[in-house]
């Protein structure tokens, strides 16, 4: 009886890399705000190969946030939603399926993108393994987080800054310790796992909590 | 001279064109299935009895 | 105007269906001729040693990678002005091709420039620039990607690409500033006084079997094109017919 | 069930499907599944069509199969139809492979009424279930919902059309008087 949570992601997959899906067009983001970064600060590389991690991380939060705010509005708008809320299956589930297929079509193609953007920001091998490493840890994170700030703004005509404003907030503590782990395998004295691992927790912590609450915001939503 | 030493950069160049080989046949292959698969829709809604206004294109 | 003959999409398939086959022997020719030259005649540089092969492919790239823009803007006042039936086709089968380019020129630049400057990348002006130019390819994608006409995306498309065509020079001259300021350029050209023989000739020859499979893939992308409208505009008859039969259809997919 | 605009027909419906919660009181339903809320015994067939435009037809259909959860109490006697079975019975069953996108209005008013069909529950709300239709469509839509009636499911549905159905009971809605008609979300 596990089966609609298959067909589920799969048409969620289907629906982000379909004509109007926004699965490319996340890591065209990160790109562009990876580029022109350098452009505000200097082409010192010495200077981007330090701020490197945290440019890559708060490309990346922007990117996955800026994605989010169709999560639920879409099914919201063609009465999808509701059907969905009526279904007999339990909401919380429905916004875990939706936020991983969602992890998979934009944030993975994050994750792979960033060793690439890490060479223009000239970061050495252990770098650019290190930042991948945790931006693949944390980006499921954010996108959990981000589903709250989805779920509270499902009903606004123009939710997607106002979601923004309320979920930058709450990724803080991923952001922090992402970039710390990052910049930890840089400077070798430093332990990388612990940071990397408290980043590890967020991430389960927030697949807990992050669900709970946006079935919760649904359901008042729905009226 | 011996084409197959690259000198001290060898690894540099190969995946150079490497990269290029990957790129130009992910294109062709591109060209390629695109082809395929808009005329297996063409030949579908043919079969269905849907005709376009009276050409027909050749199947090479 | 001769490119009128063509506005009809069924004559212009026609074209490419004679014109194909040579292309695609032209360009396997030149590329067997490039490839045996450039590995086998062209002598090391004194400068780069063996690594100046990687110029071989990386500066036609780095060509047809511009090529392709103005391929694609002379498409987009093809559709804002002269409105063609094809311009719009003719652009979005560039979009890719163009990306393509320009992403193996990045990558050959980088490859080149780890062992001859040390390091993968620099915020150079025409390194940067070119970066710039590969996202605003990727942007045009994106844009044809994210709208179902496709009348309504080849226009917006146009205007975009118009909008950069303008864009492009302001953005390498600000670049230039804005890196003078910073960092001298020490970069070593390839264009500098003399160009051994040796070398500038596989590389010509390699510029040209590039173009021509720029050219090969470009009609055959083109042609793709016009049967995605066509399959397009045939499913949307197919679903405004309760009972399909032979109905005659008046729209063409293509204009 | 009729009614002037605005008088909360459109509410009534959204409150019995559970996707708004009723000012006082509780909806309860006699007879059916015992573990499952009476919300979940009903299918919802409102103005949206809840179709994906970028997804074929049958892909949209197929989908809400596997996602709904089907419900046959005691005396409810409906299976599970096949998705390109149920295109077929009403008519749009040349679309199946289509992207929902070409579809006209009407075409995908069907293809959201298909829903009801691939997944059985016994209880259909339906909200002007005859908008969008024409006159044939209209004809199959009230064979259908005499069918489900027949094979012992329950209908309730908000209406400006007569419809003819087996055994209707009619609730006519009237604004109150002393305050003004809830707009209907």
């Amino acid at each position: 009886m596990s089966g609609w949570v298959g067909a589920l992601f799969v048409r969620e997959l289907r629906l982000a890399v379909r004509v109007g899906g926004s699965g490319v067009i996340g890591v065209l983001f990160f790109l562009a705000v990876v580029t022109v970064i350098p452009f505000g600060v200097g082409p010192d590389l010495n200077l981007l190969a330090r701020i490197g991690p945290a440019i890559l991380w708060i490309g990346a939060l922007l990117a996955t946030l800026l994605g989010l705010d169709r999560l639920f509005q879409a099914d919201r708008d063609d009465g999808a939603l509701d059907l969905m809320i009526m279904a007999g299956r339990p909401l919380e589930l429905i916004v875990l399926v939706k936020c991983l297929a969602h992890w998979m079509a934009t944030g993975l193609p994050l994750v792979f993108a960033a060793p690439v953007l890490a060479i223009f920001l000239n970061l050495d091998p252990v770098a650019i393994a290190a930042v991948t490493a945790t931006l693949l840890a944390g980006t499921p994170a954010l996108t959990l987080i981000g589903a709250i700030g989805a779920s509270l703004t499902v009903t606004l005509r123009r939710g997607g800054l106002l979601m923004a404003v309320l979920v930058i907030p709450l990724a803080i503590p991923v952001l922090i310790f992402g970039v710390s782990a990052a910049d930890a395998a840089i400077q070798d004295p430093v332990p990388f796992m612990t940071p990397f691992l408290i980043l590890c927790a967020l991430t389960l912590v927030s697949a807990v909590v992050g669900p709970f609450a946006a079935a919760t915001a649904l359901r008042f939503a729905s009226d | 001279m011996d084409p197959f030493d690259l000198g001290p950069h060898a690894g540099f160049i190969i995946a150079s064109y490497t990269v290029t080989f990957g790129v130009v046949a992910a294109l062709i292959a591109w060209v390629l299935i695109d082809r395929a698969q808009q005329r297996a829709a063409l030949n579908d809604l043919e079969r269905q009895g849907i005709s376009r206004a009276g050409q027909r294109q050749d199947k090479s | 105007m001769a490119l009128w003959d063509y506005a009809n999409p069924t004559r212009f398939l026609r074209l490419v269906d004679i014109v194909l086959p040579w292309l695609i022997a032209a360009c396997a020719l030149a590329f067997a001729i490039g490839l045996y030259k450039s590995f086998f005649m062209a002598p090391e540089d004194y400068q780069q040693g063996d690594t100046v092969r990687i110029m071989f492919i990386h500066v036609p790239a780095a060509w047809l990678a511009m090529m392709c823009y103005s391929v694609m803007a002379i498409s987009a006042l093809g559709t804002l002005v002269w409105k063609h039936p094809l311009a719009d086709v003719s652009a979005k089968a560039a979009a890719p091709l163009g990306a393509a380019f320009t992403f193996i020129s990045l990558i050959t630049g980088s490859l080149w420039g780890k062992p001859m400057w040390g390091t993968y990348w620099v915020w150079d002006a025409r390194l940067t620039s070119v970066l710039v130019l590969f996202i605003m390819y990727l942007g045009l994608m994106a844009l044809w990607r994210t709208m179902e006409d496709p009348i309504k995306a080849g226009k917006a498309a146009a205007v975009l690409t118009l909008v950069g065509a303008f864009n492009l020079p302001i953005i390498k001259f600000s670049v230039d500033w804005w890196n003078t300021l910073h960092q001298p350029a020490s970069v070593i050209r390839l264009d500098g006084p003399t160009i051994h023989p040796d070398i500038l000739i596989p590389l010509l020859v390699m510029a040209l079997a590039f173009t021509l499979l720029f050219f090969t893939l470009h009609l055959a992308a083109m042609r793709n094109e016009i049967f995605r409208r066509r399959v397009r505009s045939m499913r949307m008859k197919a679903a405004a017919s309760a009972h399909p039969a032979g109905a005659t259809a008046t729209a063409q997919p293509a204009e | 069930m009729t009614g002037p605009n605005g008088v909360g027909k459109s509410s009534l419906l959204r409150t019995l499907a559970g996707l708004v919660p009723p000012a006082e009181g509780h909806v309860r339903l006699e007879g059916g599944t015992e573990e499952l809320t009476a919300f979940e015994h009903c299918h919802y067939f409102g103005h949206q069509d809840a179709v994906k435009p970028a997804l074929s037809v049958i892909e949209n259909l197929t989908f809400w199969q596997a996602f709904s959860q089907s419900v046959t109490p005691d005396g409810f006697t409906t299976g599970r139809m096949a998705p390109a079975d149920a295109l077929d019975g009403l008519g749009i069953g040349h679309t199946a492979r289509l992207p929902a996108a070409y579809l006209s209005a009407g075409q995908k008013r069907r293809l959201s009424l298909a829903r009801l069909l691939v997944t059985p529950r016994p209880i259909w709300l339906m909200d002007e279930p005859t908008s969008a239709l024409d006159a044939d469509s209209e004809k199959r839509l009230i064979a259908l919902m005499n069918g489900h009636l027949l094979s012992g499911g329950l209908i309730v549905t908000a209406t400006h059309t007569p419809l003819t159905l087996n055994k209707a009971q009619k609730l006519h809605l009237e604004p109150a008087r002393d305050h003004p008609a809830e707009v209907p979300a």
